[in-house]
């Protein structure tokens, strides 16, 4: 069962051909290595391929299957697309559009103001909540032209990470 | 003199923890306070004693001075050191200390207030010799008065609003023919913006040095400098980067600078740690910016090369002792940078990135320092600075410095957070960076070398993805974690290494 | 003079990483080598490269010349770093080494063989006029010459086996009656143990100080010394704290100590990094005891006071550079202490404590240097040598590095195996060893203390025995750990604080 | 339902008595505290306790129940006695002499040399068995006259610490 991997805008298939123990062949795409692979349950990882030696580690996100990977010098975002996945994907080809239609917390923190309410009219860029995390305040605008459908938070609430603050329509 | 054997720490993160170290090595008992949102923080676990003081929101908690007198009476504690920021130059909070008998460890709240004001530390250094970026103490009366002044200081010159701050009421000129519209333009934005139309001028530095100088002064009139830290690489006036000595500085300036230094903390019977910040141009004229009247976030670099616990001075001299140092025989050996470590995105606009700690592996060995306060499992608060720890190298040249620092920066792991860790390993690899050619206007400089996309070769990203495959197949199969390193999955067959894939 | 632009690491543990880093500072690409047993060891996933070489035991692995040397050429590796342990001192793979056409970072074969051989050493000494402790340098040949020497070099002496190790065939003679008795004791041991019953006398130093040279040589006949380090807190001759400088030392004795120890390199045309050991009885007369022709393990705390990167350094000569270093400009700046944590039990017996380290708190700091290697997760191997780790601190003075030592051991946190952080502890307060007032009889001298029961107040007992409760409580309840920091219990209701307990 | 827990030689006696989340009245014997604590699963232990600040840690055995726990000065062997333990314990009570009558492994390590073999008559303070570890030998011998019974392990065998090597009938 080869698995796809999603890093970025790349899609990479992922195969094992072989295995004994920590030694193992493997294909990504068209590619094959000869990897000696050991890793612990707390997504470190480290892998001799040709003998070089590569340290990744891996932290997964709020939402199942998708990783954040930490390598020397890069981070990645990654999700790993099963075949579950994949009938989601595929069935929900349509609505590509839906993050445009949210405004999400890209971080925890706390909502110094909201500047809509429901059933406002809004304009693309238009100031919809100001979120302050760390002594730090971001505005946060509106991506299209719309109707406010949903405002989830109110002054001084706490968001999580990808909370949904607003919703358009 | 007063003996001190209990301190309470008024702050929390890396500061707190770094004064408890030295608390510790003195054998004085600490006392820590904590939000809501600090219980676990690490500066609560290091402290004998722990109080908490108030809901997470600063103004809540550490910033609450009644609440922290409290404590310290409540805990018995002889001292109060109140680290940077916070309460560390409220001039009330060293008032109110005096007041119920506990020593403030900084100085009187006279100083503080004076130093706190501008126009005041202005006049105060002029009285002292310090010279400051020329320009005028009071509001300009009129537009001949500011023509005049801008003749006798030559161009360019900023017209600052005097009531002003954060960028509004500020015009800057740089032709003779724009002074009386310019004068115009910002009396009008300063008083739309602060209702107050007043505005003063001074010279403007163009792409400067901030250098700044470490001063120690006790309660006996000794006062001396421990030389310079130059903290030039900044971004939006966040210092990122700092060391010392600096790249620019002569033996001639160092001692000018430095006497400069020493006369500003005596003009104003300076006692425990200050600094004094200087603007430098590239010709080497300096201008007293400003007085820090409290320890540093880059102190350990001072530290470093004069080998001084400055966290030390500051409590001997708080109990009156003398400070027992002499500046002809202080010296810095050898060259120390630190890099601020912030919780932040730099692909990302440094967008704040707190969040959990998943895992932390510290660089160590040769020339390493680290202060910090995280640790694995650790969520960093929303509530305050991204500051989760700094990193100071040592080495006997700068050159050595730098490759040590870049060898730090690759051992130092953080994850769960995105941190400023890439950001810091290329500013240490920027040409301009390694040459010590270099100003405030570094990273605007630099900006699309420092922000450049990684290259990293495919086979890189390939072993992420095969990574990424191994744990979405084992956390299929597993319930409970461990931290031991396994073979990429328990249940395939065991051989011995010599038996399969020749390795060599 | 050849460019060094790859290095493989022949070793393991603290002294890989630790030469790694340097290594990584300089700009040059490292191979690691590593045992079945070290597959997830630190050093492996430091170095740029990692070969297997064998099974677990170091004769099967970090023993295997050959291997090692089959791997060097494989990775076009320029130079091999011994470490030290394992191949670092033996002459055989230096000339391996040579033959290969790959640059063994140490001294000649030649030199490693006339140093590792105890009388052609001592030969060698005599004739650079390095003293050595009196007696005979041939085994003797009859009770007469036994009794003739005894009386030209004094009381007291020890008889040895000239083939001997161990402690057989070794008599220590105090007075004058028992010579010719301990003479025919020793020979029949010797003859028993060894089928050799050849013995030599040598003066016998009690309870002498362990004082040590460090030495750099170039190709170029360039030596100097970095100075003494005092290494007389032992446990059966194991080394467990280092300091520089030594409190016994004077400035006369430094001087003419350090000269010998540059005479004795000299003497052999040394090239590296190399250690020349003394006995100093407490009339400060001196002897030398051998010399160790590779990197020590305590050789941080002469790079602290120094500033000089010893590794770095034996990386330059081996490349044939110059040394670049002048005698007269070297010196001790400050004071610095090393401690070796060990994994054994200082409260059975110091046994072995080999096992799976649950969580790892290093200390951190102004001051403080970590050299370990050793992660949370990682099991320690059975195979290899029980020190994971060394806590170096420097102060500017000795009784600010003791404070700061005690401050660092409080913060240094290692569970899940046993380790002698606790007893390093006791050494640090123990009153002989504040006063400086030591020797090699320390641990033995003060046994009592060192080892006496630690009295806990009830109190914290009670809490240990609390967190047990709410530990085993909680894992019935619970599948999967996190990291986080939890309240006792989670199905519990919330309430904040104030509304509970008054806190003050 | 009050929990015993063994420290050393002293059983203590644990209560709640009162708990709003992490802070906690709690009767150890006849002693009450009130107090502070949050923990991780990790078995790391903040607890503050009349406003001092205590650290500890716990690290789990082998055998279940049982935990070292890690102070700042001292590391401690304890035992959780509940219902289960306490009924074993009793029904046990006959048995105690067991260890005597069994070398155990006290740490990892391989066995260099077994000296007996099974049906041996041995005597109190002959050596059984050398055991290595990290570069250090050490020798086992028996506590009591006997007949050995079992013999479980060979020369070279790796062993975990507390694994039973012989046995003494």
């Amino acid at each position: 069962m080869p698995i796809e991997i999603k890093l970025g805008d790349r899609i990479a298939s992922v195969k094992i051909l072989n295995q004994n123990e920590n030694l193992i062949e493997v294909m990504v795409d068209d590619k094959t290595y000869n990897i000696d692979l050991m890793h612990n349950d707390e997504g470190t990882f480290s892998i001799i391929e040709s003998n070089r030696s590569h340290n990744i580690s891996l932290v997964p996100s709020q939402k199942p299957k998708t990783y954040t990977a930490f390598t020397l010098h890069n981070t990645y975002d990654l999700e790993v697309i099963d075949a579950e996945a994949r009938y989601i994907r595929n069935r929900g080809a349509g609505a590509i559009a839906q993050s445009e239609k949210q405004i999400t917390a890209p971080m925890p923190g706390k909502i110094v103001k909201v500047l809509v309410k429901e059933g406002d009219e809004v304009k693309q860029g238009q100031t919809a909540v100001i979120l302050s995390a760390m002594k730090m305040e971001s505005e946060y605008k509106v991506a299209i032209d719309g109707v406010v459908k949903a405002v989830n938070v109110s002054d001084g609430d706490t968001v999580e990470s990808n909370q949904v603050l607003i919703e358009i329509d | 003199m007063s003996k001190i054997n209990k301190i309470l720490v008024a702050n929390r993160g890396e500061i707190a923890v770094r004064i408890m170290r030295t608390c510790r090595e003195m054998g004085i008992a600490t006392v820590a306070v904590f939000s809501e949102a600090d219980r676990t923080s690490m500066h609560v676990r290091y402290a004998d004693e722990a109080y908490y003081v108030g809901p997470a929101p600063s103004k809540d908690s550490y910033l609450k001075a009644d609440k922290i007198i409290e404590v310290a009476l409540k805990s018995k504690a002889d001292a109060i050191h109140p680290g940077y920021g916070f309460l560390s130059e409220n001039a009330a909070f060293a008032r109110l200390c005096r007041e119920n008998g506990i020593v403030f460890i900084g100085p009187t709240a006279e100083v503080i207030d004076k130093m706190g004001d501008k126009i005041q530390a202005r006049k105060a250094m002029i009285a002292a010799g310090v010279p400051v970026v020329p320009g005028t103490t009071e509001a300009i009366k009129s537009e001949d008065e500011a023509i005049e002044t801008i003749e006798s200081i030559g161009l360019p010159v900023m017209i600052k609003a005097s009531a002003g701050g954060g960028g509004k009421g500020m015009r800057l000129v740089e032709k003779a023919a724009n002074i009386i519209s310019a004068v115009r333009a910002a009396r009008s934005e300063a008083l739309a913006s602060f209702g107050d139309d007043a505005v003063y001028i001074e010279k403007y530095v163009s792409s400067p040095h901030h250098i700044e100088f470490q001063v120690l002064g006790d309660e006996h009139g000794n006062v001396v400098h421990l030389f310079e830290r130059e903290c030039s690489i900044q971004r939006r006036h966040q210092k990122m980067v700092e060391e010392t000595p600096s790249v620019l500085m002569t033996e001639d300036l160092r001692y000018q600078m430095g006497k400069h230094a020493v006369d500003a903390a005596k003009a104003v019977n300076y006692v425990g740690a200050g600094t004094i910040e200087f603007l430098v141009d590239n010709d080497l004229n300096y201008y007293f910016l400003e007085m820090n009247t409290r320890l540093q976030v880059e102190h350990p670099i001072t530290e470093r090369v004069t080998g001084i616990d400055l966290v030390k001075k500051q409590i001997e001299v708080a109990g009156g002792m003398h400070l027992n140092l002499i500046q002809s025989e202080l010296e810095q050996k050898g060259h120390a940078i630190e890099c601020r470590i912030y919780a932040e995105d730099s692909d990302n606009n440094f967008m704040p990135s707190p969040g959990k700690i998943h895992n932390i592996t510290e660089p160590l060995g040769l020339g390493v320092r680290t202060d910090g306060y995280v640790y694995e499992g650790y969520e960093i608060p929303i509530h305050y600075d991204p500051m989760i720890s700094k990193l100071i190298v040592w080495a006997q040249t700068r050159e050595e410095a730098i490759q040590r620092m870049r060898r730090a920066l690759y051992e130092y792991k953080i994850t769960g957070i995105r941190s400023s860790l890439k950001f810091l390993n290329r500013i240490m690899e920027t040409p301009d960076f390694v040459t010590g050619n270099y100003d405030t206007n570094f990273i605007e400089k630099n900006r699309k070398t420092l922000m450049a996309e990684s290259v990293e070769e495919l086979e890189q990203q390939d072993m992420v993805i095969i990574s990424a495959y191994f744990d979405f197949v084992n956390r299929k199969n597993k319930i409970i974690p461990t931290k031991e390193l396994n073979p990429a999955n328990n249940r395939w067959k065991k051989y011995t290494y010599q038996k399969n894939f020749d390795r060599l």
